[in-house]
């Protein structure tokens, strides 16, 4: 059988992957994927741990996890496709519009 | 053969996840996005969850990379503007630090005597459902108001300029 | 479901319905006005503030959510902002003509994810709340996506928030694996694998985390603040961010209570990062909207201050200085807002060289509102600090104390500095103010509460 | 009844709040009226509680408004209504009263009414709001408004740089003792993290050893606070000169309420003092030295006005006797006594110099012979009251029964011996005024009537210097014994002599006051033949207070200060001699160096850091999306990093 703490790895894995990809990656549809990698390391956690504790909550965290990631994917890729349409570009190095002036005004 | 499964499906979405990282076309890492929500279906099915595996299958791997897909495919119409970066330069702190967590997280998960394991119990979708209709119901209705304002949010920055 | 359940549901129903009848009037066959939008958006708000006067007992409704005096507190305050918000929207040149059935309907959905926020008795509940009160957010950012920068702040809030989601949910697997359930009361009473547990708080620390913009997940929020439209603005700097501070007390303070001691030494590092920094970042900013994002993560940093000290006086100086610090920053992006040109928000500090002087009224509130935040009595935010201050020192945290009263002192510069800016005798040439009267109420209305709640700080103390 | 408390201190406040912000739409006369309504509303609720068994009912309380309750800092907005409050409150509100009503003539032809009712009124609402208070930083609230209408009235007419300083002087004076008691207040609360007064005697009663430190400590400290505000030894000295304000003030503030805060304020706290016994007993001795001063400065005072300052500074000293002696209910008693009879002869006194071109000294006021009946009469009945002349007079009630529980008291025999010849002085100072002002006086030409207001403030005042004793007869005398047995639950009771020996102390009370009248009628007699009184320039000068402060404080003071001064001048002038070219540019190398070197370089170095500081931070802030996100794992990675460490 497998232990619980092996699932968890696995989870944590796939956690810091979608991390990695969202520091890493300097696109913004690479980022929305990198997200989904990281809820997805969440729900196995989650599933998990709900066969470790024998109980159905931790299926019900995971189709929440579901809807919500849908609602809030559904906005950001909209976002970004209206970044596309207006701005010309899904580069996050291009999206520096807002930042600090950095030439620093008068004391 | 149950263990040799499941190493190998769980060696399968780690792996598909990592080539995200890499994939040098958004069309290559949906792909290898879908074959790691698959992976993972099944990995949910080994744990005894059906229901999960199925909509995962259904809502990740269906729906939601449709839509990645999609937006995609309308963004690849203008050729030209979307070469899609290779690992940006300064790639070594940032990798540095997913390490420093992944290994956090590693001996977090680790140090702690929840290693026990019981024979694998599939939960039924019947329970999944009692739960959700019964101590969630609260939740599942607020959800639908999440879905709603979605939809009128989505709506609403998709439209062309109002007049 | 009994029928207190449904006392108790009432306001969040009120919220759903109103949303709900928006839409509906929006897409009638016959064009209603915006004006009625509005009225019914801020009726709906109205019935819903008078609902929860019919709370007595707390009662927790299917053990989701709580309705106590904290929830009763806050879900009135949050009614009270958000119609603040309908009304400066309504008088906002830049984007007058869109605000209609959806962006009405938005706000409303996010006020029921701080309502439900502030009320969740489980964790699930907590984060779909906090979800709803999020996503609306996105759209609101990047409302007329043709402004400058809108759609850039959108993105970047879709996305970071998305990040910040995935480190809250990662949290709440881990209490869930930690003890097999998530619900709060029971997690509460759970001694086994607590340190498990502890780890998952500080996971779900670094969503709260974001949303509060502490240092270092603080980055988002002046770009944010600089591209929202300035009364949306005002919702970040206020309520939405207090919804997740009221929940972050509700969680730590009254529901995990031996997880808040564990946390101390983490919610110390926080605080003075946040006060430090936060000042620092301040300090020469030349963007008065950016300045003032600034300037609330510093005022976070207070407020851990009095989390910092563990006890009960630091809870409660914690939720007074939330409330405190919400009618603060309602009350200066009011005037930001009244102080719009007809296409821009004002931005830059050069841009309202002046203005005090042309416009008493606004220039006053201006005034009080900036000494508030500064903490000069007799504000609100006076005796917020001294509560504040005073449960660290109570806690024996003089260390902490000292650091803060620096940091009050060095942020008295750069307030101090606008307001020299707002009362220079050279005036702008780029014109007058454009506001409406139900502006001006609500800033009138809003520099005297800040000072009557400093002179009677237990109208708000009493309720807690 | 209780939630009636309110209006006691409200409707003053109220009044003078109403005059402050809409007097501009008043007329001048309206001041006077608006302000006696304010005075009589609160007057007539204490009434009320009277009428409704506030005497023997528990102590009525009321909560208005918790002001910042957080842990266990819970100052309140409360009142508490027992016996000792009832007593200061009836005497406050019916004398405020009074005097209001009395203003109403006798101002009426000032320019300035309108301060002048905005701050008696919030002097009463002060007073009473000192009484009620049930917790000490209302109490202190009270105290310092009291303080602050005080020093606003001495200077009432402050073009005058004389009355103006006296305001300063009494102001400065009394911070003293203010200092004290808030430093009192902070030892308790910081002892018993409690402000309510009876939870924090409560406390100090169990918590506390008879006669150790802490009791001593706060014991003093708020002995020093009454001192000061009850001009007793050795800061009595801005009390004489506090008769610069109008007579009414001098009436209402200086002698019958003000100056008894002191006493309330121990009585209030009479158990603090009971757990310090050596502290107690000092307020024995300070009161019964006080006597001394005040009989024997009054005596050899030519200005009527001073005459009664200093003997109000006297009788005071009676009531701290008393209250050293553990006798609280009959210092209370000589209290109420005593605001009546002294405001009667201040408001007497007032009415002859008003009506005599402001003439405040006694030999011409004798002189010019010129007085009514009625305050020749009202003078009298004032002069007996305050001299204790046997049975008729109330003061002779009150005075005696301090006598006489002074005896008993440890190191009695010594304490009743001072008092006793401080009561002999009384007689003797007073009835001096009296013979000097009234002996021999006809009416020559035609008084000017006396309004109705002044008359009848001073009829009921006379009435009452008369009867008010009769509540309390002497120790194995038939009649009421009231006053005691009605405070005894409160303010505890004083041992008591046997009654042989009370009866004999009884007739010597009885005796002193006419000895007095007959000493007083020789010297009278003495003086207009041009013989002084002994010593009578030390006295007059008030045993030369003044300026003995002058030099052991204030002298010193300047001195330190000057020589400082000629110590910088003498070494910036004496370098200078010396200084050549060079040594001179080596200085101011020197100093440039410390100056510039040292306080610039740090002063722009610290903003230089700052700026740097944001600088670097700012820069952070460079609009990266990855940026933002390592920001955040950064910081997911330090929180975690917390639990690995």
């Amino acid at each position: 059988m497998i232990p619980l703490s092996h699932s968890l790895t696995i989870a944590a894995l796939l956690f810091v992957l979608g991390l990695a990809i969202i520091l890493l990656r300097r696109e913004l549809l690479f980022i929305l994927m990198g997200l989904e990698v990281m809820f997805n390391g969440v729900a196995l956690t989650a599933i998990a741990a709900g066969q470790y504790w024998n109980n159905p909550d931790g299926q019900v965290l995971t189709i929440f996890l579901m809807v919500v990631t849908a609602a809030e994917l559904a906005v950001a890729l909209i976002l970004v496709w209206l970044a596309f349409e207006h701005l010309k570009t899904t580069q996050v190095d291009m999206l520096t519009r807002l930042k600090d002036d950095t030439k620093g005004g008068a004391p | 053969m149950y263990e040799i499964i499941f190493y190998l499906t769980s060696a399968i979405a780690v792996l598909a996840a990592s080539a995200i990282l890499i994939a040098p076309h958004p069309v290559h890492a949906a792909l290898y996005l879908v074959i790691s929500l698959l992976a993972l279906a099944l990995l949910f099915f080994l744990l005894g969850a059906p229901l999960l595996a199925a909509l995962q299958v259904m809502i990740y791997a269906g729906a939601i990379m449709v839509l990645f897909l999609f937006l995609i495919m309308v963004m690849n119409l203008r050729p030209g503007q979307n070469q899609s970066a290779p690992l940006a330069s300064g790639w070594k702190g940032p990798a540095f630090l997913a390490l420093i967590l992944l290994l956090e997280l590693l001996w977090i998960l680790n140090r702690f005597q929840i290693t026990a394991t019981n024979n694998i119990t599939a939960i039924e979708p019947k329970a999944v459902g009692l739960a959700l209709f019964g101590p969630y119901l609260l939740v599942v209705e607020v959800a639908a108001v999440l879905l709603l304002a979605a939809l009128v949010a989505a709506l609403y920055l998709s439209r062309k300029e109002r007049s | 479901m009994h029928s207190a359940d449904l006392i108790s549901l009432a306001p969040f129903i009120a919220l759903i319905l109103g949303g709900l009848t928006i839409l509906a009037l929006g897409v009638w066959p016959k064009p209603v006005s915006t004006q009625i939008l509005t009225m019914v958006a801020i009726a709906f708000l109205f019935l819903g503030a008078v609902a929860t006067l019919f709370w007595d007992a707390p009662h927790e409704v299917n053990g989701m959510l709580v309705t106590d005096n904290l929830s009763r507190l806050f879900t009135q305050f949050f009614m009270f902002g958000t119609a603040v918000i309908i009304i400066l929207s309504s008088g906002y040149t830049p984007i007058k003509n869109e605000v209609r059935e959806e962006y009405l309907s938005l706000l409303l959905f996010s006020t029921l994810g701080m309502t439900l926020l502030i009320a969740s008795q489980n964790l699930m509940m907590a984060f779909v709340g906090l979800e709803i009160l999020t996503v609306p957010l996105f759209a609101l950012v990047a409302w007329q996506p043709a402004r400058n920068g809108a759609i850039e702040g959108g993105v970047k809030y879709a996305l970071l928030a998305g990040f910040a989601a995935a480190f809250f949910l990662y949290g709440t697997a881990l209490a869930y694996t930690s003890a097999g359930t998530i619900d709060l009361t029971v997690l509460g009473a759970v001694t086994t694998n607590a340190e498990l547990l502890a780890i998952s708080v500080t996971l779900i620390l670094v969503g709260v985390g974001f949303k509060l913009a502490l240092i270092p997940f603080h980055m988002w929020a002046p770009d944010i603040y600089q591209a929202a439209p300035a009364p949306i603005t005002a919702l970040f700097a206020s309520i939405a961010k207090v919804a997740a501070l009221v929940f972050l007390i509700r969680l730590l303070c009254m529901q995990l209570q031996h997880i808040w001691e564990a946390l101390l030494p983490l919610i110390w590092m926080l605080a003075v990062a946040s006060m430090v920094a936060g000042n620092l970042l301040a300090l020469h900013q030349q963007n008065l909207k950016r300045l003032l994002a600034y300037s609330s993560i510093a005022h976070l940093g207070y407020i851990f201050v009095a989390l910092a000290a563990g006890n009960s006086l630091g809870r409660d100086a914690a939720i007074y200085y939330a409330l405190t610090y919400a009618l603060m920053n309602l009350g200066t992006f009011a005037v930001i807002t009244a102080f719009t040109r007809h296409d821009q928000d004002r931005q830059d500090l050069e841009e309202f060289r002046g203005l005090g002087r042309r416009h008493p009224v606004l220039g006053i509130a201006m005034g009080v509102c900036l000494l508030a935040l500064a903490g000069v009595p007799p504000t609100a935010g006076f005796i917020a600090k001294l509560i504040a201050f005073g449960a660290a020192i109570e806690a024996g945290h003089t260390i902490l104390a000292i650091i803060a009263v620096l940091n009050t002192a060095l942020a008295f510069y750069y307030y101090l500095r606008i307001l020299n800016v707002f009362y220079d005798t050279n005036e702008t040439n780029l014109g007058a103010a454009q506001y409406s009267q139900g502006t001006l109420i609500i800033v009138v209305t809003i520099t005297l509460l800040i000072i009557a709640f400093g002179i009677f700080p237990e109208w708000v103390l009493g309720l807690i | 009844m209780s939630q009636f408390l309110w209006l006691i201190p409200g409707s003053p406040m109220l009044g003078a709040l109403i005059i402050a912000l809409l007097g501009g739409y008043l007329k001048q006369r309206h001041f006077s009226i608006l302000a006696s309504c304010a005075a009589a509303v609160a007057f007539l609720t204490v009434l009320l509680a009277w009428l409704m068994g506030a005497a023997t009912s528990q102590p009525l309380q009321q909560t208005l408004y918790t002001w910042i309750g957080v842990g266990n800092w819970m100052p309140t907005i409360g009142f508490t209504l027992d016996r000792l409050a009832l007593v200061m409150v009836s005497v406050v509100s019916s004398i405020g009263l009074l005097i209001h009503i009395y203003s109403i003539t006798f101002m009426a032809g000032d320019s300035d009414q309108r301060r002048y009712y905005f701050f008696l009124n919030l002097f009463l609402a002060g007073m009473l709001l000192l009484i009620l208070a049930d917790n000490l930083l209302l109490l202190y609230l009270g105290w310092e408004l009291v303080g602050l209408c005080s020093f606003a009235l001495i200077g009432f007419w402050y073009r005058d740089p004389l009355r103006a300083s006296a305001g300063r002087k009494a102001f400065i004076t009394t911070r003293i003792g203010d200092l004290s008691l808030a430093l009192g207040i902070f030892l308790l609360f910081n002892e018993f993290n409690e402000l309510s007064v009876s939870v924090l005697l409560a406390n100090a009663t169990v918590q506390w050893e008879t006669g150790s430190q802490m009791p001593i400590l706060a014991a003093l400290l708020i002995l020093g606070g009454a001192i000061g505000k009850s001009a007793q030894l050795p800061l009595q000295i801005w009390l004489p000169d506090a008769m610069a304000g109008p007579s009414p003030v001098s009436a209402l503030i200086h002698a019958a309420t003000m100056v008894t805060a002191g006493v309330y304020l121990i009585a209030r706290t009479y158990p603090l003092f009971e757990l310090a016994p050596q502290v107690q007993w000092s307020v024995a001795a300070i009161g019964t030295l006080t006597i001394i001063y005040g009989a024997s400065a009054a005596l050899a005072q030519n200005d009527i006005k001073r005459v009664l300052a200093y003997s109000t500074i006297s009788q005071v000293g009676y009531m701290f006797l008393a209250l050293g002696c553990g006798a609280n209910a009959l210092a209370l008693l000589h209290l109420t006594t005593h605001a009546f009879f002294k405001a009667l002869l201040f408001l007497t006194a007032g009415t002859m110099i008003r009506t005599n071109d402001n003439e405040h000294n006694i030999h011409n006021l004798g002189k010019r012979g010129n007085h009514s009946s009625l305050i020749r009469w009202c003078f009298l009945i004032g002069a007996a009251s305050l001299a204790g002349f046997p049975i008729i007079t109330a003061g002779f009630y009150s005075k005696e029964a301090i006598l006489t529980a002074t005896w008993s008291a440890p190191t009695g025999p010594l304490l009743w011996a001072f008092a006793a010849f401080g009561s002999l002085l009384t007689a003797v100072y007073i009835f001096r005024v009296y013979f000097f002002v009234f002996q021999g006086s006809r009416s020559g030409s035609p008084m000017p009537p006396i309004p109705a207001p002044m008359t009848w403030s001073l009829s009921i005042l006379a009435l009452a210097s008369l009867v008010v004793g009769f509540v309390e007869f002497p120790e194995g005398w038939p009649g009421l014994h009231l006053w005691s047995d009605w405070l005894r639950d409160e303010l505890g009771s004083a041992s008591h002599p046997t009654l042989a020996t009370a009866y004999s102390l009884q007739f010597i009370a009885c005796v002193l006051p006419l000895i007095g009248i007959g000493v007083a009628l020789v010297l009278v007699r003495r003086e207009k033949l041009g013989f002084e009184l002994p010593l009578a320039a030390f006295l007059r000068t008030g045993w030369n207070f003044d300026a003995l402060y002058q030099i052991i404080l204030i002298r010193p003071y300047f001195t330190l200060a000057r020589f400082f001064k000629n110590v910088e001048a003498l070494l910036i002038e004496g370098t200078l001699q010396k200084m050549t070219r060079s040594g001179m540019t080596v200085a101011t190398a020197c100093r440039d160096g410390l100056e510039y070197g040292v306080l610039n370089k740090s002063i722009t170095g610290l903003l230089a850091g700052l700026r740097l500081g944001h600088m670097r931070l700012s820069a952070t802030q460079n609009g990266l999306l990855s940026r933002y996100a390592l920001m955040i794992s950064a910081g997911a990675v330090f929180l975690l990093g917390y639990w690995l460490w």
